[in-house]
């Protein structure tokens, strides 16, 4: 291995008084080489970002870097002044941040933002700036770059823009590249696309690239060298293949572990009458036009027809997009669909008017993603609970007894109804949330990407216990989400959704053994990680600490 | 799996101390620890003991006139101890009629505040949680109203309909309710895309229920702070009316019209307009500080 | 696009018809227009004879639209009280109303957005509390009371600046001071939200990452993203002291179309009046339009792909 | 926050400047109207202003003077009765008006017979409406025909009816007029921007006559709205003359002991007027002669002249200004007994009172203080200030049982400019006495002086015996000038600015 690029020793960052926890990152080593991708992974909350923003000299003012350093090119980071920190950021080190979507600035011009790199750090003759741009853009493989070049953030894809700040971190040929997240926010195919460039850069530039991520399906994609970080410490490190097949640490272990499968024992779920039958279900959007934009119509479900029996977990799957989340809302008739039927127990509920829907709303339940904005801040959790019951004409008191018994099944506190949502974690509040929607005894429950804010760890918890509930209540549950290994492991069966179709149906393994559409290979060929299965912790020697 | 029987999420038990506070708790917390508002809030309670007691904070009539006492000097500018505060043009004591006025300004500023509330919020809510054409003609109403020159519109119509309490509260409270409609608009536009609205519309939660348990209490701390905005808005709008001679009528001993009767002899007895100058001064000032303040403390509750 | 624009445009006339039918029905409840032209010493034979002359007993809507057809044509009437027509009238109030509009919202926009900005790079500091004073004593002070206060002290006590009257720019600096500082507290403190909240952006956080001067990120990023609402809030206030500005205007004996129509109110010069309202509604309309292309300008999003 | 130091450093007594620093300086007067007037022309306003500029600018065929009250040639050098309803006026010769058009038996036809004529629709109709067409003798010669015998017809030429140059006037109309007025007036206008700003300079070839020439170069005069603005522009030498100063920043200025201060009495009177005919409400207290009684004797006139109108204002006890011609002074008066007031409203059957709507529209103090002795003797009063406009309208509509008026009779000391207004029946009539009515009709067109006064007398007697009105007293003007300017103040609420003069 060549000399580090940046080795940091013993770096200790201070949270401000008053936390959980009185450091941020405590007693921090690490090394990275040239041509060199250093995954730092973690959970959040685990303070692997502020690892990087600690190099980078963007930490929030409340946070200070009380001992240790960070060196850089022989330079102790921590030493230098903050005039010599901002020239060296971008020219020597550069950032690629989680967000692509908000991470440039909406009022100039693509090209124009690029450009402001070499107007700062170099003295090129604007002909000259104009010119390595455009090659930035190319070699981010954007398409016409010349339109590329004088379009605004707003006019780019998601990916596009990614690309668009890692041309503007290459622009100088940085020494050291520190990525955060940089491909969380994106979709699986576009995501293979920039983890593709990632690994293009390693190739083609000098870089040492720090790689800050939760997920060790990129990990494994593209890591040489892994460390993991739990509570601001780093608990193991290694190279890639060490750390992700032979883990050491139980922390390690207990994420790697909670990482889902791809596969799943089938289950028998006899030829039960359909629980859930939908049939040429459409819904079309009009979006009106604003004073410059023209309206336009979007056809987000086209004929969407699938059943599912009960105790059937059936997973639909599509990225951003594909109408998975308009279909949700028809059926949970928060939207009126065009027309088609949706059949639970021989009622059709799409045809019911809003009103004489009433009392066939509790039959399908719904669980959202954002653990945040799914409970209302202002209300008491038994508050909450008891609205369903309460609106379907129980007894208070008898909904309240049940709620209590709800908050033991999801393995909550009974005694903590009284409390605000505020007071509980996101994956504690998934669990409000799923025993909220079992308040009114539902025949379908929905999970829209119920677990996709979660970290892993969490997030197989709340797997677990979806699973213990359908069976324990005979539900049938919808299964709405982007990652094919989550779907993969607690689907029954899979739609597949692309553009409002349905494009692929079937169980997990012909939809993932042997898929049909074009579009679905491209999926599972999207996937990162493929190469790496999954060890079985409990088989790996003990742990030596 | 060597530790899954662990918890990795402890669960919550109701004696936990290290948990957040609830929401109330945390804003009360908060509110102590702000200076702005312990200072509006304390500046108000004064105001409104004031008002309240008044009868029993000064042994003068603020209606007695004496024609032989008039424009008597405040005790700090040479007057006599009779008067505190000094007498008014028409021989009237200063300080009974300043502590009476406070009633009249507090209610002028509440009723206003309250009837611009109920219109302008209700428009408000309407608009963002139907959205589409409720949407569309609220934001016409609301453009109307913006278009048209309040002051203007005020003057004419209190000067049509003479200067009584009822005609400038009602004026004030029909003319002011754009704010409330417009921040009440996009505040319930943000909690209508919230999750636990679309939640308790699959729970079977009636329009009303919705309404008053999910939209309004997250819509609150907009609707109190738009109040006490609006509650200096009136009052200051008062004084101007006041003070271009169309406010309530004499010999209501409102601030505007003592500022109003002041300003005669401004360069003169200049204390006669600074002592319910800076009273109202100061009561606009608390009722802005306080709106501040709650706006502060009951900012929605950090994403921990 | 230019479908939009003509909606836009007409939405705009529907705003300030609207508003002119109120204020009209308003206005004609409001005392007896033929005792106001007549004046406080004509006898009861002169008033008579100019009921008749006018055709006040005709009914309400009939003259209303009598005015809409006769304006529509430009024609906004003859003003009751000076017999000359109003457009004429109207024409040389409103340029000082406008001298004085412009020149406050543009004294407002200087002290507001620096110290906006300052405040927001650096909250809780010196200057964000002196920011934070300014604007609640500038919500809190009526305007009334501070402009005879400035004449007091600036005009008659230091002689620096004359008290009353619009011949030279000298005359503005006290009106334009004390209008202009009824509308800074609001930009004031929606330039420092706007920079506070856009300071945090993830966009503020690439552009230090490039390696930027602050100078370069608080004016060339931040700024330019935080004004897009402050051109909306310009617009509104600019709007707003055009119409509200009678009170500076008649302290400071400033001719301007806010004092006109004030005294019109109290000679019931109706066609004034109406024509007043008319123009400061139309006004509005044209600041928040006006506003609206400006930010279409400043923020690409808005303008057409 | 000392409070002391902040009031200290807005009160300007101690520390202002003197002014006086301009006008004398460069010749020109500077002084402010409150109000924007209408139009210069003032056959199209009712306004005071209206009236001082129309004394500048222009000539009346006759004079008053002020100071005698006697009636002097002024455009007319004499002036004969033919016959009751016919007058002979020889002009003067050699007069010229400002464009140089000469003045003579044209122009006097031409202004009569263009105001007499309804179409013109001037605005206070009452001014010339006595007339009712004017002819041509020979070229300095005129006759004007009146309608009906009018006694004050005298009053009314050396006041209102001022004379236009024909030709102009034919060729510009009054809105040209309004923007360049033309007359033979000892000033000229020299810049004029309608109800905002007047500069009047002297008419050098003016003719002298009773009015004798200027002696002030320029008068420049703006309208400031605001009298601490205009207060504040004295201090700073701004303006030289203010005028209708109210009665306690007078005092004020006064005892700064560095202005020139004077005070006139002027023609106007307040009154409080009472639905005593009942057409308001017939069963009204107003109705009741015991309930206006006791209003008369609760309300300390004295007291309020004393502490708020000041100046050189009498408390009046006949329903007219004691200047006036035919004002009866020796009759009934109610002195200021609020028990007997109380007990006369115990005898006519309100023993605790009763609540009313007072209206007023000006002088809001002393509608105030009035209202405070109304309430002391039992009389609740709900306060409405209204604009003038609609507090008339109101009246007309029988919808005011008491309010504070007040009056100025066009400044013509006439009797009849008063009474003829209010006791003749018309819809401000609150009497209706039908005895009352016959004396005043019959005393207005009466020429034998004797017997008008006779006539007067007996209505007047019986409005105060009846209390109709409550009359309270007359108002005065307060004059505040610069120490250079000198300038002695009449009666009759009018600033000759030919009058004025440097010390």
């Amino acid at each position: 291995m060549s000399t580090p690029i940046l080795s940091i020793l013993n770096l200790t960052v201070d949270l401000p008084k008053g936390g959980d926890r009185p450091f941020a990152v405590q007693d921090l080593s690490l090394t990275i080489a040239p041509k060199e991708i250093v995954c730092i992974v973690g959970e959040s909350g685990s303070g692997k970002s502020i690892t990087s923003f600690t190099t980078m000299g963007l930490l929030p003012k409340a946070l200070t870097p009380s001992t240790g350093e960070v060196v850089f090119d022989g330079k102790d980071l921590l030493k230098v002044g903050a005039d010599e920190h901002a020239k060296m950021r971008g020219s020597q080190m550069a950032m690629v941040f989680q967000e692509p979507m908000s991470a440039l600035n909406p009022c100039y011009t693509v090209g124009d933002q690029i450009e402001e790199m070499f107007q700062e750090h170099t003295s090129l003759p604007k002909a000259e700036r104009k010119a390595r741009t455009m090659t930035l853009l190319e070699e981010v493989h954007l398409p016409e770059p010349a339109r590329i070049y004088s379009s605004y953030p707003h006019q780019l894809s998601g990916g596009q823009r990614q690309r668009i700040v890692i041309a503007m971190a290459l622009a100088l040929d940085p020494k050291l590249l520190i990525a955060d997240e940089p491909t969380t926010a994106l979709d699986l195919s576009t995501q293979a696309q920039i983890l593709h460039l990632f690994k293009e850069l390693r190739e083609k530039h000098d870089a040492g690239i720090m790689f800050v991520t939760h997920d060790f399906d990129v990990v494994a994609e593209i890591a040489d060298r892994v460390v993991v970080m739990q509570h601001g410490q780093i608990v193991e490190e290694g190279t890639a293949e060490e750390v992700l097949n032979r883990p050491r640490h139980p922390y390690t272990r207990l994420l790697i572990d909670a990482v889902p499968r791809r596969t799943r024992d089938q289950r028998d779920l006899g030829d039960g009458e359909a629980m859930l039958k939908v049939e040429g279900l459409n819904k079309t959007y009009h979006i009106p036009g604003s004073m410059f934009k023209k309206a336009r119509d979007v056809h987000a479900c086209k004929d969407i027809n699938f059943k599912v029996r009960p105790g059937e977990t059936l997973g639909i799957v599509g990225e951003s997009g594909s109408g998975k989340s308009t279909l949700v809302k028809c059926l949970i008739r928060l939207e009126d669909p065009d027309d088609g039927s949706v059949w639970v127990e021989g009622k059709n509920i799409a045809g019911y008017s809003r009103k004489g829907l009433h009392p066939y709303r509790k039959m399908i339940q719904i669980v959202f993603q954002d653990p945040y904005g799914s409970l209302n801040p202002r209300r008491t959790i038994g508050d909450q609970l008891v609205e369903g019951p309460v609106n379907f004409g129980a007894n208070r008191a008898d909904a309240m007894e049940k709620a209590r018994e709800l908050m033991r099944i999801v393995r909550l506190d009974p005694d903590a109804l009284n409390r605000y949502p505020n007071q509980f974690s996101g994956g504690q509040r998934q669990r409000i949330c799923i025993a909220r929607a079992l308040m009114v005894e539902p025949k379908v429950l929905i999970a829209d990407e119920a677990v996709s804010a979660l970290d892993v760890s969490v997030q197989k918890e709340v797997l677990k216990l979806l699973n213990e509930i359908r069976d324990r209540m005979g539900l049938t549950v919808l299964f709405i989400t982007h990652d094919l290994r989550v779907a993969a492991q607690v689907c029954d069966n899979l739609i597949v959704m692309q553009k409002g179709e349905i494009v692929e149906r079937g169980t997990v393994d012909q939809v993932f053994g042997a898929p049909s559409h074009a579009y679905t290979r491209m999926l599972l060929d999207a996937q990162p990680g493929k190469g790496w299965e999954v060890p079985d912790v409990s088989k790996l020697p003990p742990v030596t600490v | 799996m060597t530790d899954t029987t662990t918890e990795l999420e402890p669960v919550v038990t109701a004696t936990d101390q290290s948990k957040p506070l609830t929401p109330r708790q945390a804003m009360v917390r908060r509110a102590l620890r702000h200076k702005g508002l312990l200072f509006g809030s304390a500046v108000i309670l004064a105001i409104v003991f004031i008002a309240v007691f008044a009868p029993f904070l000064t042994e003068h009539d603020p209606f007695k006139q004496s024609l032989l006492a008039r424009m008597k000097p405040p005790v700090f500018m040479g007057g006599d101890e009779n008067h505190v505060l000094g007498t008014d043009a028409l021989g009237r004591d200063y300080w009974a009629r300043l502590a009476y006025g406070a009633r009249i300004s507090l209610m002028i500023g509440l009723l206003a505040a309250v009837i611009s509330g109920l219109i302008g919020s209700t428009m408000g809510i309407m608009a963002g949680y139907f959205g589409g054409r409720v949407d569309t003609v609220v934001t016409f109403l609301i453009n109307v109203r913006l278009a048209m020159p309040v002051v203007l519109v005020a003057l004419a119509v209190v000067a049509l309909f003479g200067g009584s309490l009822m005609v400038v509260v009602s004026v004030l409270g029909l003319l002011l309710w754009d704010r409330f409609a417009v921040v009440l608009r996009s505040a319930t536009m943000q909690v209508r895309k919230q999750e636990y609205v679309a939640a308790a519309e699959v729970l079977g939660a009636s329009l009303p229920r919705i309404l008053i348990k999910d939209i309004l209490p997250n819509v609150m701390n907009h609707l109190i702070v738009i109040f006490t905005l609006e509650m200096a808005h009136a009052i200051i709008l008062e004084a101007a009316l006041s003070f271009l001679g169309l406010g309530v009528q004499p010999p209501t001993p409102s601030w505007g019209l003592m500022i109003s009767e002041g300003k005669e002899m401004l360069l003169f007895e200049p204390w006669m307009i600074t002592i319910p100058g800076i009273a109202l001064f100061l009561l606009v000032l608390a009722i802005n500080m306080m709106g501040d303040g709650i706006r502060d403390v009951t900012a929605p509750e950090g994403r921990n | 696009m230019l479908m939009f624009i003509l909606k836009r445009l007409g939405l705009a006339l529907l705003v300030a018809l609207t508003v002119s039918a109120i204020s009209f029905s308003l206005l004609f409840l409001a005392g007896d227009p033929a005792v106001a032209i007549a004046g406080e010493n004509a006898s009861q034979q002169d008033i008579a004879a100019i009921n008749e002359r006018f055709g006040f007993d005709r009914p309400l809507p009939i003259q209303y639209l009598d005015w809409l057809r006769n304006a529509v044509q430009g024609d906004l009437g003859m003003s009751w009280y000076f017999d000359l027509p109003v457009t004429e009238l109207i024409a040389d109030r409103l340029s000082v109303t406008m001298r004085l509009g412009l020149s406050a919202i543009t004294f407002a926009l200087v002290l507001a957005i620096p110290m906006g900005v300052a405040a927001a790079a650096r909250p809780n500091s010196l200057i964000d509390r002196a920011a934070l004073l300014i604007s609640v004593v500038g919500q809190a002070i009526p305007s009334f009371w501070f402009g005879l206060i400035l004449v007091v002290i600036f005009s008659i006590n230091l002689g620096l600046v004359p008290a009353s009257g619009n011949e030279t720019w000298r005359h503005f600096i006290l009106p334009t001071v004390v209008l202009g500082y009824y509308a800074t507290p609001a930009i004031m403190r929606l330039t420092r939200a706007g920079m506070i909240e856009v300071l945090s952006a993830d966009y503020i956080r690439t552009a230090r990452a490039k390696g930027l001067g602050t100078r370069k990120i608080m004016f060339k990023h931040a700024l330019r993203n935080a004004i897009i609402p402050v051109v909306s809030l310009a617009a509104v206030q600019m709007g707003f002291m055009l119409g509200g500005s009678i009170v500076v205007e008649s302290i400071f004996a400033l001719h301007g179309a806010g004092y006109l129509a004030w005294e019109s109110i109290s000679r019931n010069d109706l066609p004034t009046m109406q024509a007043l309202i008319l123009i400061f509604s139309t006004f509005y309309i044209f600041f928040t339009f006006l506003a609206d292309v400006l930010n279409a300008w400043l923020d690409p999003r808005l303008r057409v792909s | 926050m000392n409070f002391k130091t902040l009031l200290a450093s807005t009160a300007i007594a101690a520390t202002a400047t003197t002014g006086a620093l301009a006008g004398k300086a460069d010749d020109t007067l500077k002084m402010a109207f409150q109000r924007e007037l209408e139009s210069v022309d003032i056959y199209y306003n009712s306004a005071r202003e209206g009236i001082l500029l129309a004394r500048a600018l222009w000539d009346s065929l006759l004079y008053r003077d002020p100071v005698s009250g006697e009636y002097k040639g002024n455009l007319a050098t004499e002036w004969t009765w033919v016959d009751d309803v016919t007058l002979e006026l020889k002009l003067r010769e050699g007069v010229t008006f400002h464009n140089g058009e000469p003045f003579n038996a044209d122009d006097v036809v031409y202004t009569v017979n263009y105001v007499t004529n309804p179409d013109s629709n001037v605005k206070v109709v009452k001014n010339v409406s006595w007339m009712d067409h004017a002819e041509k003798v020979d070229d300095y010669t005129v006759r004007i025909i009146l309608k009906a015998p009018f006694p004050p017809a005298e009053e009314f030429l050396a006041g209102p009816v001022v004379i236009y140059p024909n030709e102009y006037y034919e060729e510009v109309g009054p809105a040209g007029m309004a923007l360049k007025p033309i007359g033979t007036g000892p000033y000229k206008m020299a810049e004029l921007e309608p109800g905002k700003h007047y500069l009047l300079e002297l008419n050098d070839n003016y003719f002298g006559g009773p009015k004798g020439k200027g002696s002030i170069g320029k008068i420049d005069i703006e309208t400031i709205p605001d009298i601490n603005t205009q207060v504040a522009e004295l201090f700073n030498g701004e303006l030289d003359y203010l005028w209708n100063v109210p009665a306690d920043q007078t005092e004020k200025l006064d005892g700064l002991g560095k202005y020139n201060v004077e005070n006139a009495q002027a023609m106007r009177i307040g009154y409080i007027a009472m639905d005593a005919a009942g057409s308001v409400d017939p069963e009204g207290p107003m109705t009741n002669k015991l309930v206006r009684q006791a209003i008369y004797h609760a309300i300390d006139r004295q007291a309020i002249v004393d502490a708020l109108v000041k100046g050189s204002s009498i408390v009046v006890n006949s329903a007219c200004a004691p200047i006036q011609f035919g004002c009866e002074q020796d009759l009934t008066s109610y002195d200021y007994d609020p028990e007997k007031a109380k007990a006369l409203l115990a005898e006519a059957g309100y023993p605790d009172g009763f609540e009313i709507d007072f209206y007023a529209y000006r002088n809001r103090p002393y509608a105030e203080a009035m209202m405070g002795f109304l309430n002391e003797v039992g009389i609740t009063t709900n306060f409405n200030y209204l604009k003038y406009a609609a507090l008339r309208e109101k009246r007309t509509k029988d919808e005011v049982a008491i309010s504070f008026q007040t009056w100025g009779s066009y400044s013509l000391a006439d009797a009849s400019a008063i009474t003829g207004e209010f006791f003749t029946g018309g819809v401000l009539d609150d009497a209706m006495d039908a005895e009352v009515i016959d004396w005043i009709k019959e005393a207005d067109s009466t020429g034998d002086k004797e017997k008008r006064k006779g006539l007067y007398s007996k209505a007047l007697k019986k409005i105060a015996d009846e209390a109709y009105w409550v009359p309270l007293w007359t108002y005065n003007v307060n004059y505040v000038m610069s120490p250079d300017v000198a300038y002695t103040p009449t009666n009759d609420e009018i600033v000759r600015f030919f009058d004025i003069s440097w010390n």
